[in-house]
């Protein structure tokens, strides 16, 4: 029997992964993106397994609605990447450091 | 092991691939079709839950949409995929550590006794006075959350604004016609009268 | 509730120092003047209305000011801190005075500055509630620091910043113990806190943070090191006031809050701070002989002079395990007229200074020499107060160490040597700075073109003299009304509080 | 759906906004038809808030949005510096190549995510006020697109600013997952035991559990160490209008966010949250101020600055009572309008082609135009906290909630690191008083604007002297 | 009568503010106009008080004029205390202050400073009279150090004068030394007494008896003797005592008169006077006198012997003067206070005699002081030369003048005196006499006999002082032969000090001396029959000798005692020592201080080095601040982490 616990371990693993990947990830800010994306998604699984095992629909209501923002979220961060391509020519994660002390 | 077990660690290995995949992929187009398989064994995986409406949006909304968004940028940029992924083996092992040790602690923490089973009452299928999972939400939704509802709305405008007012340019160079001020022209616009004294005769 | 007097001389000044910096350079000394000594005869009911014979706060107003802190706008005076009014609004005139010709630059804003000065510091001897003694404490230190900064000398940056970190982290220390007795305590009135019950752990912390606040401000020993920069750097008034008045927040503070409030922690540290007040005595005696630079000279001067004041606060523990209680006065009257005489006298060398300086433009003893052929009745003034700085029996300098001295003796020969060594140092720092300045053949060609002391400077040091003579000669003037204060004060301070 | 009426301030706002956003596309862009429409809609909205301060708290939309005098207070005073932002920012808008029309729109946006986020006690209102305010912080650093700082500055705040949110939503649904509720008064009686539901002390456990990614969220939103990354970066990159727009109001919010979280959800937890909390202050006040030193861009600075303020901020949370709640909501709002009259002076002396963002720009100010220097001096002792500015009695709130619920420790922390502090503050000072002019144009500044600065300066200094009414306001609020 | 006797002092201090601050307005003439006036009534006055009090027989007068304090139980009080010591003294010094107010007119006539002078002198008489007629310690410490002050700024007079200006300070720092052991002893007082008045502390006196003091480890002094000492160290700053005598011979960097007036006949005798004022407490610790007796002994020798190598004019008369001191001080020494007092008095005429016809001498030569470059000046100076000849007979103590008497009664009384250390004391005294005649005499012969030495040019135009300073020589001849004459039996031996001067039985050696005493004819045959008469004799003799008859002695014995002379004319190394270990040193140790503790320590090290400190954290710190997005998200995460295991574990 799948319990709770599977899926808020899976929500979890889903997280730590998408911290490490956006550690590791040097070179290009695409997958930073893609792992905020990851996160989200951990987080949306946790929502709809309590959801689920609450008896409760708010949770889903939430899941909702972060798909909403994500989307959202999704749309800002990549014209904000476009911005810093055209200036930058590069979206190199190393690169952006002219900001920084 | 119960069928559903097997379903769920099934496309939780799957979903564990493809998540790392995302993070180590050299390519970002690799990247996000693995991410775009993310969604769609979390989409399995929401079923499981009964949560048939998020799986269904989930894969419209995202694979249909965000992840077309992300691949298009990916493409629209056109960054060289040459650069191997330099200082990812360097700091493979600190990511690694941190990573793990969080890991540790959140799965302990959550299958300690605090998220067991016995804490949860046996689950109940939402919505169980025989409203699908679809009409219950949106129920919900526009009862309950209404006003939610309407920020979401003006959380899509702002990014909307903001990706519009961020991206679209007129280029410097580019020539175009005005049809409203050429029609609108006047010679006083155009013509300017100039009054020089006469030169004297040597 | 009577006139609010003490009200009127704290902003009276505040107010007109805004007027005077709006009005503009033009009419700014007429109105200064006219401000300095309005606030001088605003505060002299202070004296003369005084009751001597009570050691009760006169002159009572409260008016509550911050409900939601319990802050109160609550000020009076005692026998303790009036005679510290009338000194600064008195050094206030000379400051003016002092400033007429010489400030060239802005003087609109350097004469409101001083003005604004003058009514902060007389709100710190007159708060009687102690958030409101902080706030007036501090925010004398902005006044200060432009005053050092713009208008001081070359290295001014570096010693403004350091009189204001150095000060400021004193201060907020005392902050915190403010806040940690208003816990115990309920209260922020002063005369509350000097009831609160403190265990002895308790008051020994309270201590120590007042004395963080007490003995950067005074300075003592090792605190002391931001004095003879600001002081050096610091344009004369800047210099005269900081020596005159500031200083004597520090005495004013451990005779207010240290003494009354942790009366057991502060019998507990005397020793220490015995010891560390003749160090300032000594040391610092020591350090002044080897000064090149006539203000560093004088502050330092101050540094050890000031030592005097602890001292005599401090013996009086000394003296209360003794069981004198007729020395323990003595010690505390000793150190309160020594603040209000050094007030006088170091104010006047440093605008003594000045007035070499708006000359020369030096203050390099080397760079002087027989300024007497030149300034006949500078040299005069120069000299007598030269003779006050060294404790001259007639002037005020001598009144209030001779007192210390004759407490110290009571508790200790050891502490009274090493005080009297003073009465070496001192002449010798200060009359061998009389002798290379002003004493000698002309010196160099600058000397030779010197002008003697033009008919402000005159009574601007005159009027000075007068003080110092005054209370040379009739100390009683300032002494009688302090009596039931410091009585009190030694009652208090002489039985344990747990 | 019931009690629309509450949410009027907020509905009228949005509403008034996307019609400025349609008008705007009708009007020429260098005309201030925008500003002066955002300017109206800011005060109209203004008098709506105002006007709901004293009523009794009503909680509406099933328990989502809640109006009481906290958020009633909050609001008026986002709306105050937020008008006060408009004004200092329009000149400044006006000379760059920054879209006015879209920096206003977007402004109005923020304000009215900050307005939610004030009013919400239900997590999922909370979180879309955020983002809310959030996207529209971002696209408004980005908004100068030509300048590839701000661009930078833009896309460390976006990703760092969706870590955060990600924690953060991770942690409300295991405060969820844990009570089973979204609905922060609910959550509060639940794990109070006085609601008719009762929790295993094992399910309380998982709510604190949550608790931890939550106040990442908080602490990243407010800038507090080790979560203040994005601060400087973000602060130097962005535009100097939008810094001052990030700098002020929103601390406001991040305030209400974190009252309505902690304080009005989880306020049984608080034995948790306030060690956390109080090791975050320490941080935020050391780092923040040593760090400060070291800087010679001004923005920079401040956002140190910023990050120590936050620290100061928390030290009235940490003591769980509602003195220092409020002793907390009164440093928030001072430090808002005081950093504001800061930034309002930075804004007046760049101009079209040079950004007055060194110390070095600022040098000699007091002779190229002495009300300026005032009144950033005015700012800048505030900032340090000493007395009679306003930034005292802040300082001297907070201490004294901290002392009084035993932190004296962090109490002694933050007065010495308030005096480190000091030293960047006095140093502003001395490069416009100390210093000879290195920059002699002359500094025009619209009448307007020097009334507001004016006022605001004024409001810094009285509010010295006379800080009773804001507290009583802020102490009204937790009563 | 309280009014009377504060205008005794109050006379000359009008006068010298009058002459202060206007001196310039109102003209030299009628400076010295109002300044003498002002001692002259001042005199008068006191002329009135010695008969109202010595010869009227009046009680003591003991009132207080103001009160200057009140702190603790204690009162510091200003008042005056008249009796007959009191008296002595105002005619003492009001008389030798107006001799020399008259004399200045003449001695000062060419110099700028005239106004100035005038002032100073005025001021110092008010000064010493506030000392001598306080009746209570602090009075006395004002007056104390009032006339230190006056006196800095008149060795200081001529402040062009390098050596003049350093001298000066040097007098005021070796001066304060001394008050820095008298103010300790005020304060022992006060310890001990609860009060400053003469009468409380001479009345609890008897009651310290036995009583000790802890000062050094657990030893336990003596509290008399503790607080006898610090007054006398007092005594030996002002009264020129070995080693504090340093700065006397410096002082004649100062006009002529101020010697005559205050380092000669007044202010140096503070010291004595203040002793024997101070009987009733010196009487009762014989461990205080005897140190008392072996500080004079010291000086009165060895100081004397100094003096027969100067060849300054005045400095060999300053040296008889500290020489005499030494006598006075073994008077005090030996409880033979009246005896120190009656010399006091006399050697004010005689030695104020003495500089004042050196300075004379001075005005003659054209401010030429080395003896060496004079001589023969017998004829062209007839009256200083008799005015000197009467002041040097009375000071070798030549049998009939007036100093006989007092010096011999010193030697007597240090004869029959039987305190530890009188025996030494006795050599040393006697000793003296043929010192003290041998340099009194060289100096005479130097400059007023023999072949003249100076330039032709200033032979010819030396000639005898105006009547202004004549008289004041002629005037203060007389008490200089005299006086001794008149008072010796009631000073030295009568009741004049009745019950003013305290002494015990076992130590009243004037009693003893006395019992012989049957006269001052009587007493002159009678010192026939002692040494020290002839020994005086010899001195003069040696020095006809050595300077007349044949002045290649001298030469001759400069070149076999040749060290003797150097340590002579090196002062014993006093001087040296003193500006090597206390002036350098003192100096030295201040900058070392300063540079080294202060300056390297606490604000390099703690304050700048704090912040310095407070920089380099905040520049390593900044780095942190990377610039990298992977890096602020790792500490984010770290955070999270760190946050994740405090949960875990707490």
């Amino acid at each position: 029997m799948i319990t709770l616990s599977h899926y808020l371990a899976l929500g979890a693993i889903l997280f730590c992964l998408s911290v490490v990947g956006i550690f590791l990830n040097r070179k290009n800010v695409i997958i930073l993106l893609m792992c905020i994306e990851l996160m989200l998604l951990s987080v949306n699984i946790n929502f709809v397994a309590f959801s689920h095992f609450l008896g409760d629909g708010a949770g889903q209501i939430f899941v909702f609605f972060i798909l909403t923002v994500a989307a959202a979220e999704a749309a800002i961060g990549l014209a904000i990447l476009v911005v810093l391509f055209r200036n930058r020519s590069t979206i190199n994660v190393a690169d952006l450091d002219a900001l920084k002390g | 092991m119960t069928f559903e077990l097997f379903i769920f660690y099934f496309f939780a290995a799957i979903m564990v691939f493809a998540a790392t995949g995302v993070i180590t992929s050299r390519n970002p187009v690799h990247s996000a079709m693995f991410l775009v398989l993310t969604f769609f064994t979390c989409a399995a995986i929401w079923l499981l839950l009964e949560a048939e409406f998020l799986a269904i949006t989930l894969v419209l909304v995202y694979v249909g949409a965000v992840m077309v968004l992300f691949l298009f940028v990916v493409m629209m940029l056109d960054v060289n995929v040459e650069p191997l992924r330099e200082g990812f083996v360097k700091y493979l092992p600190v990511g690694l550590l941190v990573g793990v040790i969080m890991l540790v602690e959140m799965v302990f923490l959550i299958t300690q006794k605090y998220f067991r089973a016995d804490q949860y009452p046996i689950p109940e299928r939402v919505g169980a006075d025989e409203l699908s999972n679809t009409e219950t939400l949106g129920r919900l939704l526009y009862d309950n959350y209404l006003f939610q509802f309407e920020i979401a709305a003006i959380i899509l405008l702002v990014a909307i604004v903001a990706a519009i007012s961020l991206t679209m340019r007129r280029r410097p160079n580019t020539k175009y016609q005005a049809p409203a001020e050429q029609v609108g022209a006047s010679k006083e616009g155009r013509l300017r009268v100039v009054q020089m004294p006469s030169e004297e005769r040597s | 509730m009577s006139f609010p007097i003490l009200s009127l001389t704290i902003w009276l000044p505040i107010i007109a120092g805004i007027v005077i910096i709006v009005a503009g350079n033009e009419k700014s000394r007429k109105l200064a003047m006219g401000a300095s000594v309005l606030t001088f005869l605003v505060s002299l009911p202070l004296y003369f209305g005084f009751d001597a014979s009570t050691a009760a706060m006169q002159f009572t107003e409260n008016v509550a000011w911050l409900p939601s802190f319990d802050i109160n706008y609550a000020l009076g005076v005692d026998g303790i801190s009036m005679p510290l009014i009338v000194l600064t609004t008195i050094i206030n005139v000379i400051v003016v005075i002092s400033a007429w010709e010489v400030i060239k630059d802005r003087p609109a804003v350097y004469l409101g500055a001083f003005s604004i000065m003058t009514g902060l510091m007389i709100g710190v001897f007159s708060a009687m509630d102690a958030i409101l003694f902080y706030v007036f404490f501090e925010a004398t230190l902005i006044p200060m620091f432009l005053i050092i900064g713009i208008w001081g000398g070359p290295k001014r940056v570096y010693a403004t910043v350091k009189f204001f970190l150095y000060t400021f982290l004193g201060s907020v220390m005392m902050l915190i113990a403010l806040i940690y007795m208003y816990r115990e305590g309920g209260s922020f009135a002063v005369l509350d806190l000097h009831n609160l019950i403190l265990n002895e752990q308790q008051q020994f912390w309270i201590f120590l943070a007042f004395l963080a606040a007490f003995a950067v401000k005074i300075p003592m020993w090792p605190v002391h090191t931001w004095l003879p920069d600001a002081h050096v750097e610091a344009p004369t008034a800047g210099s005269a006031v900081l020596a005159a008045i500031m200083l004597k927040m520090g005495g004013y503070g451990f005779l207010r809050f240290s003494l009354p409030v942790a009366p057991d922690a502060s019998a507990g540290m005397d020793t220490f701070m015995i010891v560390i007040s003749l160090v300032a005595v000594v040391y610092i005696g020591f350090v002044a002989l080897a000064q090149r630079d006539m203000k560093k000279l004088i502050a330092y001067s101050s540094i050890s002079h000031m030592g005097f004041v602890t001292l005599g606060i401090f013996i009086a523990f000394q003296l209360i395990a003794k069981g004198d209680m007729a020395g323990v006065a003595l010690g505390i009257e000793g150190a309160i007229i020594q603040m209000i005489s050094h007030g006088f006298i170091s104010a006047a060398m440093f605008l003594c200074v000045g007035v070499m300086y708006d000359r020369i433009h030096s203050r390099e003893i080397a760079d002087y020499g027989g300024v007497i052929n030149t300034m006949p009745i500078f040299a005069a003034f120069m000299v007598f107060f030269a003779m006050a700085n060294a404790g001259l029996p007639g002037t005020s300098g001598f009144v209030g160490e001779f007192m210390v001295i004759l407490a110290s003796f009571k508790a200790n020969f050891w502490i009274a040597f090493l005080a009297a060594l003073t009465l070496i140092l001192g002449a010798a720092y200060t009359l061998w700075m009389v002798k290379r300045v002003i004493m000698g053949p002309i010196g160099n060609d600058k000397v030779a073109a010197l002008t003697d002391i033009n008919r402000r400077e005159f009574w601007m040091l005159g009027l000075l003299a007068f003080f110092v003579l005054l209370i040379g000669v009739y100390p009683n003037m300032i002494g009688h009304v302090m009596h039931a204060s410091v009585e009190n004060l030694v009652q208090h301070i002489s039985t344990a509080k747990y | 759906m019931d009690n629309l009426q509450i949410a009027i301030p907020e509905i009228f706002l949005l509403s008034a906004t996307c019609a400025v956003l349609i008008i705007g596309l009708f009007v020429k862009p260098k005309s201030n038809t925008v500003y002066w429409l955002s300017q109206a809609t800011l005060v109209v909205t203004l008098i709506m808030s105002f006007a709901q301060i004293g009523d009794e708290t009503v909680t509406g939309m099933s328990g989502a949005y809640t109006i009481d005098s906290l958020s009633a207070t909050l609001k008026t005073w986002i709306l105050v510096v937020a008008i006060g932002i408009f004004l200092y920012s329009r000149d400044y808008v006006g000379e760059r190549k920054i879209q006015r029309h879209e920096y206003f729109v977007l402004c109005l946006f923020a304000v009215a995510g900050m307005m939610i986020m004030v009013s919400a006690t239900h997590m999922l209102t909370i979180y879309l006020g955020l983002e809310l305010l959030a996207l529209s912080q971002y696209a408004l650093v980005a908004l100068h697109r030509d300048n590839s700082r701000a661009a930078e500055a833009a896309m460390k705040y976006f990703v760092l600013g969706a870590l955060a949110s990600g924690m953060l939503l991770y942690g409300m649904s295991m405060i969820y997952g844990a009570t089973g509720s979204l609905d922060l008064h609910v959550i509060a009686d639940i794990l109070a035991g006085t609601s008719s539901e009762t929790l295993s002390a094992e399910r309380t456990i998982g709510a604190r559990f949550g608790l931890t990614f939550l106040i990442v969220g908080i602490a990243f939103k407010l800038g507090a160490v080790p979560f203040h990354m994005w601060v400087p970066d973000v602060y130097e990159g962005a535009p100097t209008s939008v810094t001052m727009f990030i700098s002020t109001a929103p601390k406001i919010a991040a305030f209400a966010m974190l009252i309505r979280l902690l304080v009005g959800g989880l306020e049984t937890l608080s034995a948790d949250w306030q060690q956390m909390l109080a090791i975050m202050a320490a941080l935020s006040m050391v780092v923040g101020n040593l760090i400060a030193i070291a800087q010679t861009n001004i923005k920079r600075m401040l956002a140190y600055s910023t990050i120590s303020h936050v620290g100061f901020l928390l030290m009235g949370i940490v003591g769980v009572t509602n003195d220092g709640y409020s002793a907390a909501m009164f440093y928030a709002i001072t430090y808002a309008f005081t950093t504001l009259a800061a930034f309002g002076v930075l804004l007046a002396i760049s101009r079209e082609g040079h950004e007055a963002d060194t110390l070095e720009d600022l040098a000699g100010l007091g002779k190229r135009n002495a009300f300026l220097a005032t009144i950033m001096s005015v700012s800048m002792i505030s900032l340090a906290g000493v007395p009679p500015l306003v930034g005292f009695y802040a300082k001297l709130s907070v201490l004294q909630a901290a002392v009084g619920a035993g932190f004296a420790w962090l109490a002694i922390v933050g007065v010495i690191m308030s005096v480190v502090g000091a030293f960047y503050y006095l140093r502003v000072i001395k490069f416009m008083f100390f210093d000879e002019p290195t920059d002699a144009v002359d500094i025009e500044i619209a009448g307007d604007v020097t009334a507001g600065l004016a006022v605001n300066g004024l409001a810094v200094v009285a509010l010295g002297i006379a800080p009773g009414f804001i507290m009583a306001a802020c102490i009204a609020a937790f009563a | 009568m309280k009014l009377f006797y504060t205008l005794i002092p109050l006379a000359p201090l009008l006068a010298a503010i009058a002459t202060g601050l206007y001196g310039r307005k109102i003209g030299r003439v009628n400076s010295h106009r109002v300044t003498i006036a002002g001692v002259a009534f001042s005199l008068a006055l006191s002329v009135i008080a010695f008969f109202h009090v010595v010869v009227g027989g009046a009680p003591t007068f003991n009132e207080n004029l103001y009160t200057w304090l009140v702190s603790g139980n204690i009162r510091f009080e200003i008042g005056f205390m008249v009796d007959n010591l009191t008296v002595m003294m105002l005619l003492v010094v009001n008389f030798v202050s107006l001799m020399v107010h008259i004399y200045t007119i003449g001695y000062m006539e060419d110099d700028d400073g005239y106004q100035r002078f005038f002032c100073y002198i005025s001021l110092f008489t008010f000064s010493m009279l506030m000392l001598v007629m306080s009746n209570n310690f602090l009075q006395l410490f004002f007056g104390w150090e009032a006339v230190g002050t006056v006196s800095y700024l008149l060795i200081g007079f001529y402040y062009k004068k390098e050596t003049a200006i350093f001298a000066n300070m040097k007098a005021f720092l070796v001066n304060r030394v001394g008050d820095f052991g008298f103010v300790l002893g005020i304060a022992g007082i006060v310890m001990y007494t609860n009060s400053l008045a003469y009468t409380d502390a001479f009345a609890a006196a008897p009651t310290l008896v036995g009583q000790t003091i802890n000062i050094v480890g657990t030893a336990e002094w003596d509290v008399l003797t503790v607080l006898c000492i610090l007054l006398f160290i007092g005594a030996m700053g002002k009264s020129a005592q070995a080693p504090l005598h340093v700065w006397l011979p410096d002082s004649m960097e100062g006009p002529t008169p101020i010697s005559a007036l205050i380092h000669a006949a007044t202010m140096v005798t503070a010291g004595i006077f203040m002793v024997s004022r101070m009987s009733p407490m010196f009487e009762l610790s014989e461990t205080a006198l005897s140190f008392i007796l072996i500080i004079g002994a010291f000086t009165a020798f060895f100081m004397g012997l100094i003096g027969m190598v100067q060849n300054d004019i005045k400095r060999v008369v300053a040296y008889s003067t500290l020489s005499q001191l030494g006598y006075m001080t073994v008077a005090l020494g030996v409880s033979a206070y009246s005896a120190a007092m009656f010399h006091l008095m006399t050697h004010a005429f005689f030695k104020a005699l003495l500089f004042l016809a050196a300075g004379s001498v001075i005005i003659a030569m054209h401010h030429e002081q080395d003896i060496r470059k004079m001589g023969g000046l017998r004829k062209k100076m007839p009256i200083t030369y008799w005015t000197s000849l009467i002041g040097s007979l009375a000071l070798i103590g030549f049998p009939a003048f007036s100093g006989f008497y007092s010096k011999d009664i010193i030697i007597e009384a240090v004869h029959a005196s039987n305190i530890p250390g009188a025996h030494i004391a006795y050599w040393a005294v006697v000793g003296g006499v043929f010192v003290t005649a041998f340099y009194s005499f060289r100096l005479f012969f130097m400059v007023f006999h023999g072949k003249p030495r100076m330039d032709d040019h200033t032979f010819d135009h030396a000639k005898e002082s105006p009547r202004v300073v004549t008289i004041p020589l002629i005037l203060l001849a007389i008490p200089s032969l005299l006086i001794g004459f008149f008072t010796v039996s009631s000073v030295a031996f009568g009741d004049y000090f009745k019950d003013i001067i305290f002494v015990t039985e076992a130590h009243d050696v004037l009693a003893r001396v006395g019992e012989a005493y049957h006269g001052p004819i009587q007493f002159i045959s009678h010192a026939f029959h002692a040494p020290p008469v002839y020994l005086a004799f010899a001195g003069v003799i040696t020095a006809f000798v050595f300077y007349i008859l044949a002045p290649s002695i001298p030469a001759f014995l400069d070149s076999k005692l040749g060290f003797l002379r150097r340590i002579l004319d090196n002062k014993y190394g006093f001087d040296d020592f003193n500006q090597a270990v206390f002036a350098r040193g003192s100096v030295g140790l201040g900058k070392q201080l300063w540079e080294k503790g202060d300056m390297a320590v606490i604000d390099g090290a703690l304050v700048n080095g704090t912040a310095k400190g407070v920089g380099l954290l905040s520049g390593l710190t900044r780095n942190v601040q990377s610039g990298m997005l992977f890096h602020y998200a790792f500490a984010m995460i770290l955070g999270l982490l760190a946050m994740l295991t405090w949960f875990l574990f707490i």
